[in-house]
Formats: structure tokens, sequence, C-alpha cells
């Protein structure tokens, strides 16, 4: 167990670095010089070099390299080419938005596909199972950012249940929170749903032609606890790796429903900072949100030693 | 011991549908087994050996129908409901399936999955349950059961496993055990532990068991009758010592002649050359008839030969039943 | 980075004021007059976000919007636009009009309750000219500014500069700052100014939340503050106010809003601003360095199509810079559109079969979609346009490279002729990137700049202007208005025909 | 195994055949393509008659999904867009399709160190939500049509890396290669005739999936503006321009996005039907990382 977590721990910490490598190249990646472009019009030599400088962009690129991956352990990640504020701090206040919404999402998108799922491997065939079928492959096909702008349509527009767009936050408003995160979340939860659905159903039927479902059965067990004592526990298992990883996606922010929604989160942050050339903040943005993602993966993975009794003494 | 029969099966039909038709997995099978006694189940895979057993029990898949008389301990499965036959099913008989390492649920202790029918059958509470899990992994001979009780079951060896598989069919104390090729997957050691356990069982507790093996050299030293089945049929069955000394049909004179002989050289195995038929594609007349060395006549093609007794009890589905030599074996 | 392009309030002349007829009656004041109202916060929505909230850094409109309320300088336009007293109550000028001393009001106090004095002001400014701040080029001909005491302001300059008020109050971006507080970094998200409300949060993303400040030198706000919400949706926006959620915008969808003018749920008004959008042909490129083809393509648009499609008709088609309500307008239209005369004049120029690159950004919508209108219009002359859509930073780094055949843009907030016409016409001119060259127009146009004789002056930029349309330096194309909308609750708001948003005298019926 | 492809495919093209839905689904990309191909000569109108004093009409005869916010025609639009959502596809899966197989090709079948660094960088990769990645290289880039292509290109290079790779691993073992191996056979040879036809299964699954993914990406692209420039019409950018009128012109939002639907559903239902045939156990990578972020 100890020597699968260092190892993990391992793996997670290389690919981290080439990711901070890779976020660190894109910036030299910019046709011309990203200083140059983000002074515009308002050019002159010293604003130029002071601007260069602070942005230690006047190093070798190693030493860049070396410098911004210092920094960046110690939480430092540059400031904004658009407001010279420290980057992290940008980034970390639109967490809170991302996070609320990604979560109630996820809620969401289980409370609909876990029933689906697993009813429609259960009874695979039946005329359950095709529609659930048909709905997450609905689900699978259908853009996000046009269901978020029929949804508007419908729901804001013609019934005007819920408001279109914009943010309240949780902690000030629940109930204005509530019905703003309504339908990005519905939108993305959708679209998460038929995902997990389509997973839920392979997997719990996958579990089921095992010998060991077949033995429970023998054992005269009540339908009931067999499919959640013996299918789902197994079944289950995967599922929860693809649920972490459709919330760390989440985390990084649904760009086009946080941009359609005006939904303050990371990727709205991300959109903003392209639009705006701020490579510093589109470079922290990203970094957080590879890191984020490894991290969950890596939870994901410990979590899984605990989940899956197999695992736990390699 | 009675001469009661704890599970009788008559006119056993299996149809499984599948995207390319109707396959037909067993067609009018009948069988019983007795208290204490042994019945063998031999044949090749997809002889129907399994389906019948499991068709009988209500464990068949959903898509399979299931026609016939199915009785357990003189009770009617067919006019019970889906949750009394459960019911029945669980606290009557008991299951060894082929694969350890696959039958067993992967996260849970075996002492749970050991103890979990007698809660639910017997009444048991979780506590008790796990006392007669250990009770019973003692009862199989695992060393150390207290201690074996919690292990999941990847830590347990392939043959421990099979204990403990054993045991958790025989929690209950089942009038029935039926074992499914439970020694295939072991090693030739383990093997034989484990099928002197189960005859040893059978002593103690008197229990009726259904053999499904294709490996007439196990079957030989444990049953006291043998089913050969073949496309879904019964082509000979009788008292193990009739059949053995005296095949009747081509089919289980060539699977006795297939038998590794343990002072023959090893790379020697005498094959039935062909494959079985697919359930979709039985011929109208003997099953056996493309891959049978005696073919009588055309009538073996076309018609379908009706079960005969040879001598008492012995009974064989061919028009050339084999002339008693005695040389064959 | 674009501030001094797209922010820069010109000079304060006595430009006609510019609110439209409707807004005259009854707007303006409380109809409950003098009585002070039930207070309450106001909440606006606004379709951008304030990048931060140091006024002498940011240069996006949307921090503007907020710090318009949230700092003083030292005089500020009127509803006319005119220059009046704010910071400074009064101001002398030399007679070689080379010193200016300004009079500070006096007991004036930051919103944090620290005094603000003549020091804070030559800080302010010294601190935009010393380090070459976005609003420094407004002090072109500023030699120092320096405080005698604490009461007094001297600005010394180089040369007569007539408008410098407009300079020194066109927009918030010349406010006067408290010294610790822009050194500590705090102005960035806490800015402290001495305007009619303070900052109290700052979120970026969400919401901007002012209250009011209870050391205002002028009148008590009525509100108890204003909380900035950004939209970019304009349906959204509108949907918003209608429910209530907001009270104000400037963010309505541009095709309903005649259609709004006729709601009584809501109040939408509207003023002529002094924004000008245009296309610009590259001169140093052939064939665009041939007045004639320049001239056919001036022929060949149709300005009133153009501003439907980009504005919905909320804007005037004008062919010269400076709008109709301006004391500077000119009325000079000699392109209508005539394909014939276009053609011909190709034709002469040699000009067959061009492919013409257009470009075009994001940032400014309009441009993306005035543009297909154009390539459409062009089609018909034969002249293939070649539509490049980029990044505004993207696109201001090519326009300063020349890299264009043509681009279309605008200018948002001009007020004196000359910025109208130097930086872009002037054959020095900063942003003569299309490379203009005319030395009658420089001429007229540097004899303009310090001439003191209004009279003289519109007629030097008259002919600067006639002589501009001509040449088809800019293809000029309209006028937009500044259309904002609120609810009935809302009184005492006026729209302002350079944007600037204040709610200092707004009122909020409960 | 060289007849094994012949087989495969006739047995593939026979099972979609009795597959309703995969038909259903060949049916819609046939029409696509047609569109693609033909679509400015079947458009009823020019796609950039920009008409003033027809602005925002909504369906009607003449214009059967309405005009948009400058008059023209949307049906012609969404026709010719066809070709512009293909050609993204297309391409872009092209590239991760080469430039995947390649690697993990040599990942899985040198293995070791040159395994090691490769499929590290797959993973770095990985680790970036789709979008998130495929915006940030659009941004470096510049947007467009062909930096849309190759940054869709770099996000699905490591599903097809690790697809590849994973087949090679198992297909290594197996007797035939090595025997090849045995006789001789240069390492280029063997994994141009005996390990790539073995994985073409997996490999054609995924392709098919990813295209669908690839053309969902690159609405969302062109949906944030970051795509197509105008006036080309695609379909994301037609969303992106009728966002303001949504609620006064449906049709702007429901014709181009339902065209994107619709195009999407057709490339799953045909990739689904495809895995059930050919590969029915493939898990596959980029339905759960489908989450375009």
């Amino acid at each position: 167990m100890t020597r699968f977590l260092l190892r993990r721990l391992l793996q997670s910490g290389i690919v981290l670095l080439g990711v901070t490598l890779v976020v660190f190249l894109l910036l030299q990646l910019v046709p011309g010089d990203p200083v140059r472009v983000a002074l515009g019009t308002r050019f002159d030599p010293e604003t130029y070099e002071a601007l260069r400088s602070r942005a230690g962009l006047d190093q070798p690129l190693p030493v860049q390299y070396a410098s911004y991956v210092g920094q960046a352990l110690t939480g430092d990640l540059g400031v904004s080419f658009r407001s010279g504020r420290p980057v992290t701090a940008i980034v970390l206040e639109r967490l809170p938005a991302t996070l609320s919404l990604a979560i109630t999402a996820v809620v969401f998108a289980l409370l609909v596909a876990f029933p689906l799922g697993v009813l429609s491997a259960l009874r695979s065939g039946s005329v359950f199972d095709h529609a659930a079928r048909v709905f997450s492959q609905f689900g699978v096909s259908v853009p996000d950012f046009w269901m978020g702008i029929m949804g508007i349509l419908l729901f804001a527009g013609v019934l005007g249940w819920f408001p279109p767009s914009g943010y309240v936050a949780l902690t000030e408003d629940p109930v204005g929170w509530a019905s703003h995160v309504f339908l990005p979340a519905v939108t993305i939860g959708l679209v998460t749903a038929s995902i997990l659905t389509r997973f839920i159903r392979s997997s719990v039927l996958e579990v089921l032609a095992e010998d060991y479902v077949r033995t429970a059965e023998a054992k005269g067990l009540p339908t009931r606890v067999v499919v959640v004592r013996h299918v789902l526990r197994n079944a289950l298992i995967p599922v929860v790796t693809v649920v972490a990883v459709q919330l760390a996606s989440l985390l990084g922010g649904v760009i086009v429903i946080e941009v359609l929604f005006a939904w303050p989160g990371v990727g709205r942050l991300t959109y903003d900072a392209v639009q705006a050339r701020d490579y510093p903040v589109l470079q922290g943005a990203i970094l957080l949100v590879a890191a984020l993602f490894l991290l969950v993966n890596l939870l994901v993975d410990l979590l899984y030693a605990r989940l899956d009794p197999r695992i736990r003494v390699r | 011991m009675t001469d009661e029969t704890v599970l009788s099966v008559a006119d056993l039909t299996v149809t499984i549908g599948t995207r390319r038709g109707a396959a037909r997995a067993v067609a009018g099978v009948d069988w019983s087994v007795r208290a204490g006694q042994t019945l063998a189940l031999v044949g090749e895979s997809g002889s129907g050996k399994s389906m019948s057993v499991l068709a009988a029990t209500g464990l068949a898949p959903r898509a399979a129908r299931v026609t016939g008389d199915v009785r357990l301990l003189g009770t009617d499965l067919a006019a019970l409901s889906a949750a009394r036959r459960r019911r029945m099913r669980g606290r009557h008989v008991g299951f060894v399936f082929q694969d350890p390492m696959t039958s067993l649920n992967p996260v849970l202790t075996v002492g749970r999955q050991i103890g979990e029918a007698s809660e639910v059958h017997l009444g048991l509470t979780r506590r008790a349950a796990r006392a007669r899990a250990i009770e019973m992994l003692e009862l199989v001979g695992i060393p150390s059961a207290a201690d074996r009780v919690d292990a999941y079951p990847h830590q347990l060896s392939g043959g421990m496993r099979q204990r403990a598989v054993i045991a958790m069919a025989l929690v209950c104390e089942p009038d029935l055990l039926i074992a499914d090729e439970p020694t295939t997957a072991l090693d030739v050691t383990t093997q034989a532990q484990i099928v002197e356990l189960v005859a040893d069982l059978q002593r103690r507790l008197g229990t009726a068991v259904v053999w499904i093996s294709h490996d007439l050299g196990v079957v030989a030293g444990l049953a006291d009758t043998v089913a050969v089945m073949y496309g879904g049929r019964i082509v000979e069955q009788g008292a193990v010592d009739a059949v053995f000394a005296e095949p009747a049909h081509p089919y289980t004179a060539a699977l006795l002649a297939a038998r590794p002989d343990p002072d023959a050289n090893v790379t020697e195995l005498v094959t039935i050359p062909g494959t079985p038929p697919s359930p979709l594609e039985l011929p109208e007349g003997c099953a056996f008839w493309p891959r049978c060395s005696v073919r009588g006549d055309s009538r073996c093609e076309r018609e379908l030969p009706p079960l005969v007794p040879v001598s008492a009890g012995h009974q064989v589905r061919t028009f050339y039943p084999r002339q008693p030599t005695g040389e064959d074996r | 980075m674009s501030s001094k392009r797209f922010r820069g309030a010109g000079v304060a002349l006595a430009l006609t004021f510019g609110l439209l007829a409707g807004c005259s009656a009854g707007e303006g004041v409380a109809v409950d007059g003098g009585q002070t109202g039930a207070g309450g916060i106001l909440t606006a929505a606004i379709s951008g976000e304030p990048d931060q909230l140091d006024p002498h850094h940011t240069s996006a409109y949307p921090s503007f919007q907020v710090l318009e309320n949230v700092y003083d300088t030292l005089v500020e336009p009127d509803a006319n636009l005119a220059m009046k007293p704010a910071l400074a109550t009064e101001w002398t000028t030399s007679d070689d009009q080379l010193t200016w001393t300004f009079t500070i009001r006096e007991e004036v106090t930051f919103s944090d309750g620290s005094p603000l004095t003549a020091e804070d002001v030559v800080y302010s400014y010294n601190r935009i000219i010393d380090e070459e701040l976005n609003a420094a080029y407004r002090f072109a001909t500023v030699e120092s500014v320096t405080a005698p005491d604490p009461g007094t302001v001297v600005v010394q300059l180089t040369a007569p500069t007539p408008n410098l008020l407009a300079s020194l109050g066109g927009f918030k971006g010349m406010a006067i700052v408290k010294k610790s507080n822009v050194e500590s970094g705090a102005a960035k998200t806490e800015p402290i100014g001495s305007g009619p409300f303070a900052v109290s949060s700052y979120r970026a993303g969400d919401s901007t939340k002012l209250v009011r400040n209870d050391n205002y030198w002028g009148t008590k706000p009525k509100l108890d503050g204003v909380t900035f919400t950004f939209v970019q949706d304009p349906t959204v926006a509108l949907q918003n106010l209608r429910g209530g959620e907001v009270q104000w915008t400037d963010n309505l969808p541009p095709q309903q809003v005649s259609a709004l003018r006729a709601d009584d749920d809501l109040v939408v008004r509207s003023a002529a601003s002094s924004d000008y959008w245009y296309l610009a042909l590259n001169q140093a490129r052939k064939p665009y360095d041939d007045v004639n083809v320049r001239r056919a393509i001036a022929f060949a648009l149709d300005r009133a199509a153009i501003t439907k499609a980009a504005k919905f008709g909320l804007a005037t088609v004008n062919q010269t810079a400076i709008p109709k309500d301006s004391a500077y307008y000119y009325d000079y239209t000699p392109y209508q559109q005539d394909l014939a005369q276009a053609k011909k004049l190709l034709a002469e120029a040699g000009g067959t079969d061009l492919t013409m690159d257009l470009m075009v950004t994001n940032e400014y919508p309009e441009t993306v979609t005035a543009a297909q209108v154009i390539a459409a219009q062009l089609k018909e002359i034969g002249i293939t346009v070649k539509i490049r859509t980029l990044d505004f930073a993207q696109w201001l780094d090519e326009q300063g490279k020349g890299n264009f055949d043509s681009f279309m843009l605008g200018w948002l907030g001009n007020i004196d002729p000359d910025e109208f016409y130097y930086a872009q016409h002037h054959s020095a001119g900063t942003f003569n990137f299309h490379g203009y060259r005319n030395p009658a127009v420089d001429n007229l146009l540097d004899q303009a700049r310090t001439e003191t004789d209004q009279a003289a002056r519109k007629q030097q930029y008259e002919q600067a202007a006639k002589q501009i349309v001509d040449d088809a330096s800019y293809l000029y194309l309209y006028n937009p208005d500044v259309v904002q909308g609120w609810s009935p609750q809302v009184s005492g708001y006026e729209v302002r025909a350079d944007r600037a948003i204040r709610f200092r005298d707004v009122d909020l019926a409960q | 195994m060289s007849g094994n492809g012949d087989s495969t495919s006739r047995r593939a093209l026979v099972a979609l055949g009795r597959d309703p839905l995969a038909v259903t689904g060949g049916v819609v990309l046939v029409l696509l393509v047609v569109a693609g191909l033909a679509g400015s000569w079947l458009a009823p109108a020019g796609i950039n008659e920009v008409n003033v004093d027809r602005m925002l009409q909504p369906p009607s005869w003449a214009h059967p999904f309405g005009t948009d916010e400058i008059g023209r025609d949307v049906l012609s639009r969404v026709l010719v867009a066809a070709r512009v959502s293909l050609e993204v596809g297309a391409v872009s899966v092209g590239i991760a399709l080469l430039v995947g197989v390649t690697l993990g090709l040599f990942a899985g079948y040198y293995q070791g160190w040159l395994d090691n660094i490769l499929m590290r960088c797959m993973d770095v990769l990985f680790a970036f939500p789709v979008l998130l990645l495929a915006v940030a290289i659009v941004a470096v880039l510049g947007p467009g049509l062909r930096t849309a292509m190759v940054a869709i290109g770099v996000v699905y290079t490591p599903i097809f890396a690790r697809v590849t790779r994973a087949g090679v691993l198992s297909v290594r073992e197996q007797v035939f290669v090595r025997a090849a191996v045995a006789t001789g056979a240069s390492d280029l040879r063997i994994m141009r005739r005996h390990v790539l036809p073995n994985i073409a299964a997996p490999l054609i699954v995924q392709t098919s999936l990813s295209l669908a993914f690839a053309i969902l990406s690159e609405a969302a692209l062109s949906f944030l503006g970051l795509g197509v420039p105008p006036p080309e019409p695609a379909w994301g950018r037609m969303l992106y321009d009728g966002r303001g009128f949504v609620t006064e012109a449906w049709w702007l939002g429901f014709f181009p996005g339902a065209a994107i639907f619709l195009t999407v559903l057709a490339f799953n239902l045909v990739g689904d039907a495809l895995r059930d045939v050919l590969d029915p156990r493939q898990l596959t990578v980029s339905e759960a990382r489908r989450h375009a972020g």
C-alpha cells in the first residue's frame, strides 16, 4: 500500500512537472513577444523593459523555467498583465463558483444516472433499457452550449422560472444561488449523466455476468441483496473513478457553460484571459486546473484502494 | 439414508433466444437424484449438462425458456412464485461452481459470503452467521478458520477458495449439493482433495449430490449413477459401474477412450474428431452422427434414436448399441 | 494598453448637449424634488468587468464606470461637457497662457477620512507623468506640477494649451489618488478616492460594491450604495432589469431598443455619443495609395445599411467624424452610394479583381458584423474582401506594424476636434497607421491646435475635415448612440454623451 | 493474419447493416458528406448575401430556417457549414491518428524508457481538460481554422496513443509476432505487417467516436469565437453570433445547434455500432473524457 502510494505520488509529481513545462512553453510559443502584445499600442522601450524584467523574460529560458517552477511551488504564479494582481489570488477567487457548479452538476448527474444505469442494466433489453440508451446517446451527442441556449430559451425566456444567467454566492444567498445554478448545473449534469449512465450500465452488466453473482443467486439471496451487496458493490468501484474524473474536469471549469451562463468560475477566467491575452493568468489557471485534475486522480486511486481489497495489499 | 428423491427432472427443455434464433440447449431430459446418492452428469462443454441443472433450480439465464417438470423434495418448483422458489433453492440446494477464483465476490470477506445464506434462510444474526462460517470453514478443513473467516478471497489459494465455496454451499445443510465441475480449475493434487472432501461430507451429512463433469475419471470413483449428455440430450444413463463397464453408446465409449490413462504416455491423448454441434444448428437425426465412428445407416442422419434400455436401469439413445464385449474397458 | 485611443475624453468645449429630445421631458430631477428619498442600494448591470480599480492603470471602460463614482478630478465636465469646478474651486491663467494656478477645495477628505491637499494632486499628476501611465500624453505640454501651499497647485506649461481643463477633467484616468493607497498596491482592489461613493468590495467575475462616502465634499448621495454586476449578455441584462434584480443597465439588446422605448415598465433613454466608427485603408500599400481607389470604395458603401446591421439603427450615419450635436459638426456628405461612379473610379485607377484584407476584432463585435456587410457591398464593384478577425491585442499589434489593407474601428470619447483629427490624420500623428500624408492638412491641424479664436479654429477644422474626407483618409461611417435603461423607481439619472455614469444624484423609490 | 482485416470488415458491414441505429447514423453521415461537398450548390441562397431589409426573419417558405441578424439565409449557411465541420473533424482526427498511432506503436513495441517517456508525455497532455487545452493552444497560436485543427488534433492524440499502445502490448506477445521476430523481419516491417492490422479494430472504433468529439470541440471553439472566423459559416460560430438574439429569434440558435447535434449523434451511433461489432470490450477513453471542460 505504501509503495503503491509512493509510486502514484511520484508519478503524479512527474506528470505535474511536465504540466508546468507545457504551461511554461505555451508562453514561449506565442508568436511575437507576449509583453509586446500585452502592451498593445502603448509601446515604449522603458515600460517594455520594465515589464519584461518584472516577468523575468530577460533571463535565459532554463533559468526562467526553474524560477517559474520554484515560485509556483511557493504559490506564486506571477502577476496579471491586465490587472497587476497576483495570479494565485485571481484564480483562487474563481474556485468557489466553479466548485459549487461542478459539485451540483455531478450530484444532479448521479441522481439521474445511477437509477437509470443500474435499472437499465438489470433490465437489459427491456423498453426501459432502450429508453435509457437513447437518453444517454442523445446526452453524449448534444452540444452542451446548445442545450444551454435552448434551456435559457425555455426556462428563462418562455416559462420564466429561472434567471437566464448570472451568479450569486452560495454563502450570501442560498436561494438566489440555487435559482442561478439550476440551468447551468442541469445543462452540464445532463451531459455528465448520460456519460455516467452508459458507464454504470456497462459496469453493472459486466458484473452481472460474473460467476460470483450467480453464486449469490444460487445461495437464494433476495434479489435486493444480490444487487446491492454483490452487484453494485463491485460495479460501482470503476464508476467512482469515472465520477471523479468527470468532477475533476468540471473543476477545470466548463468553459462554454460558464461563458454562456456568465458564471464567474475558472472556465470564464480562462476565457477572459485568452480574450485579453493575459498570459500569466492563463498559465496560472491552466496549471491550477491540471494540478487539481492530477490531485483528484490521485485521490481516486487511493479511494479505489479503499474500495477494492485486491489493491489494498499490493 | 432414505430412498427419498431429492430432485427430479422430467422432460426438461431449455430454449435460449439469441439474436440468431432460438437455441435448444436442453431437449427433453429426465433424471433424478436421491438422498445420499450421487448423480454424475457427463458431457463435453455445450452438451447441456450444466444448463439442465441451472434451469432446474431456477438459475437459467433470463433469455432462457424452461419447460418440464421439476420437483425438489416433492415440491413442483414451477408452481412456486419466484421468491419461494428462490428460498427453496437457497435452503435446500447448495452450489459449487467451476472456478473458485471467480465464484467468490472479491470485495466481501469469505466469512461474510459463507454466512449470508444462513442469515437469510436460517434467520441467524450476523454474529451467529459468522460463528457458523468459522464452523463451516473448520468442517471443510481450512486451518485457523477463525482468522481466515475475515480474509478476502484473493488472500486464499485456489484449493482453499474451493473449500470455502463448498463451505458456503453447505452452510444451510442442504439436501442437495450441485457441484458444477468443481475441480476443473484446480491442480491434480487439490482435485483429489476436493473430491475426497465432498465424498466425506456427503457421507457425514447424507446430502444428495449432482456432480457435473466432463472428466469420466473423476466421476468413476464418486457417482452412483451417471448420465451422459450430448447435444442437449441424454445419450446414455445408468448405474456408474454398468455404464463404465459396458458403454452402449459410441459417444460414451469414445469419451472413455479419450480419458487420459495415468499409465500411458500423456502425449498420446486419444481425441474424438470433430466438434460438438452448436445448439443453434442441431442435426435432424442423431446429434452425434457427424462424429460417430459407427454411423450405421442414413436413419441415424434423419431420425432421432429413442432412449432404449440395454439392461436394468441402463438406457441408451442409439440405433446401434455397442455389444457388451468389455473390450474397451 | 489602449486607453489612449479608446478612453481618452478630449478637450472640453462647449459642445451642444447631446440628449435626445425624449430625455428632456421630466428627466433629471426627481419628481419629489429635494426630498431625501428612501436611499437603498442600486444595482447596476454593466456589460464588462473592471480589470482593476487603479484609475491611472486601468484602461477598461467598466473600470471607469465604477471609478466615475469613486474618484474626483480637479475639474469635471457638466451635462453639456463644459468643465466646471470639482476639487479645484477656481483657477487663473497667466497672460502668456503658460502658468495655470488652481485653488484646491478646502476640507476635502478621502473616503478614509484623511485630508486631500495640493500635495495629493502633485503626487497623482507626477505619478502619471513619471511612470508614463496611460494618460501621460495629456500632460504633453506640461513642464511641471507644483504645490506652493496645501491649497494651491501650479501647472507650468511649455506651450499654450487651450484645452488643458479638458485634459485634466475629461475622465477619471486623471483622478486624484492617495499616495499610501497606491504604494501599498491596495488601489487595484480597494481604491480610496474622494468621490461620492467608496468601494466596499471587489469580487472579480462577480460584482463590485460601493457604499456612500459620508465624508464626500459635495451634496451627500441619497443612495446607500451602488452594486455593479457584470452581465455580458444584453438579453440577460434586460431580463434582470425587468425582474427587478437590477435597476439600471447600459447593456440593452440593441435590436429591442425601439420596442423598449414604448414600454412603460422601463425607462430607456439615449444620447448621441461623440464616438465615431470608420474604415481605414492602408495608404502605404498599393493600390490604396491611389485616392481614386479609396474614393471608389467610399462610393460603394451604403452607410445606412452598415449602420442598420451594426447598430440596429442606434446610430447616426455620418461622413465626417464629429457628430451632429457638436459645435464643430461639419455638414459634408459627398459620398452617397453610387456603384457606377465607384466602378468608374476603380477602372480609372486600373484596379480590377481586387482582393482586400479587412482587419476587425472580436473585442468590438460591431466591426465584425459591419465588415460582413461591407464585404457584401464591395463585392458589387468587384472587390473581394477577406475579413480577418483578431483578438484586440493582436489587432493592435498588426495595426502598429502596418500589416493590413484596411481595418475598421471606432474612436470613443473624443470631444475636442484636435482629438478627432490630429493623431489620426497629421503625418506625424501617433495613430496615423494608415499612412495618410497631406501637407495642407498637417498645416491646418497644427494651426488649429493653438488657435485661441473659436471661430477661426472652427473654420480651420472644417477645411481640414473637408480635405480628409475628399482624400478618403478615413471612410467615416456613423456616430453611435449611448443607450441606457433603468427602472421607473430610479430618479435623478441622466444619460451623458461622454458615457460617464454618475449615481451621485440618483434616488431609488422603494 | 492478413485475411483477418478483410473478413473483419465484411463482418462489420453485415452487422452494421442489421443495426437500425447504425444505418440511421450512416444515412445522416452520407447526407452530411453530400452537404459538405455540394453545400454551396444546394444552398437556396448565397451564404454571404447580406440584406439589412430582411434581418431576423422567422422561418418562411422563402427562408425555411429564417434569416440571421444581417439578413442572410440561415438554411444556406447551415448547409455550407457542414463542410467546415467535416473538414475540421477529419483533419484534426487525422493528425491525432497519425501522431498518436505512431507514438503508441513505438512505445508499445519497444517498451522500456522510450515507452516511459512517450507515455508520460501523453499523461501530461491527458492532465488537461480537453477544451481547456484546445483553448490554450488556440490562444497561443491565434484563432482560426488551421489552429483549431491543430489544437483539437493535439488534444486527441493521447487517446490514440493509449489505445494503440494497449493493442500493441497484447499483440506483441502473440505467436505470429514472435515468429516474425524469429524470422528476422525488421521492426518496422513487423509493426506494419503484423501489429497494425491486428489493432485496426479498436482504432477504427476510436476514430469514428473521435470524429464526433472533434466536431463537438470545433463547435465549442467556434462558439467561443476562437474557431472558424467570419464570414465563413460554421455551426458553432453561427450560435456565437446568434447568442444575443436567441430570445427573439430562436431559429438562429436552434438550427445550427441541431445540425451539430445530428452530426455528432450520427458519428456516435456509427462508432458505437462499430464498437459492438469490432471491439465489444473496448473502454472508450474519450467517452469518459468527453466533458469538453
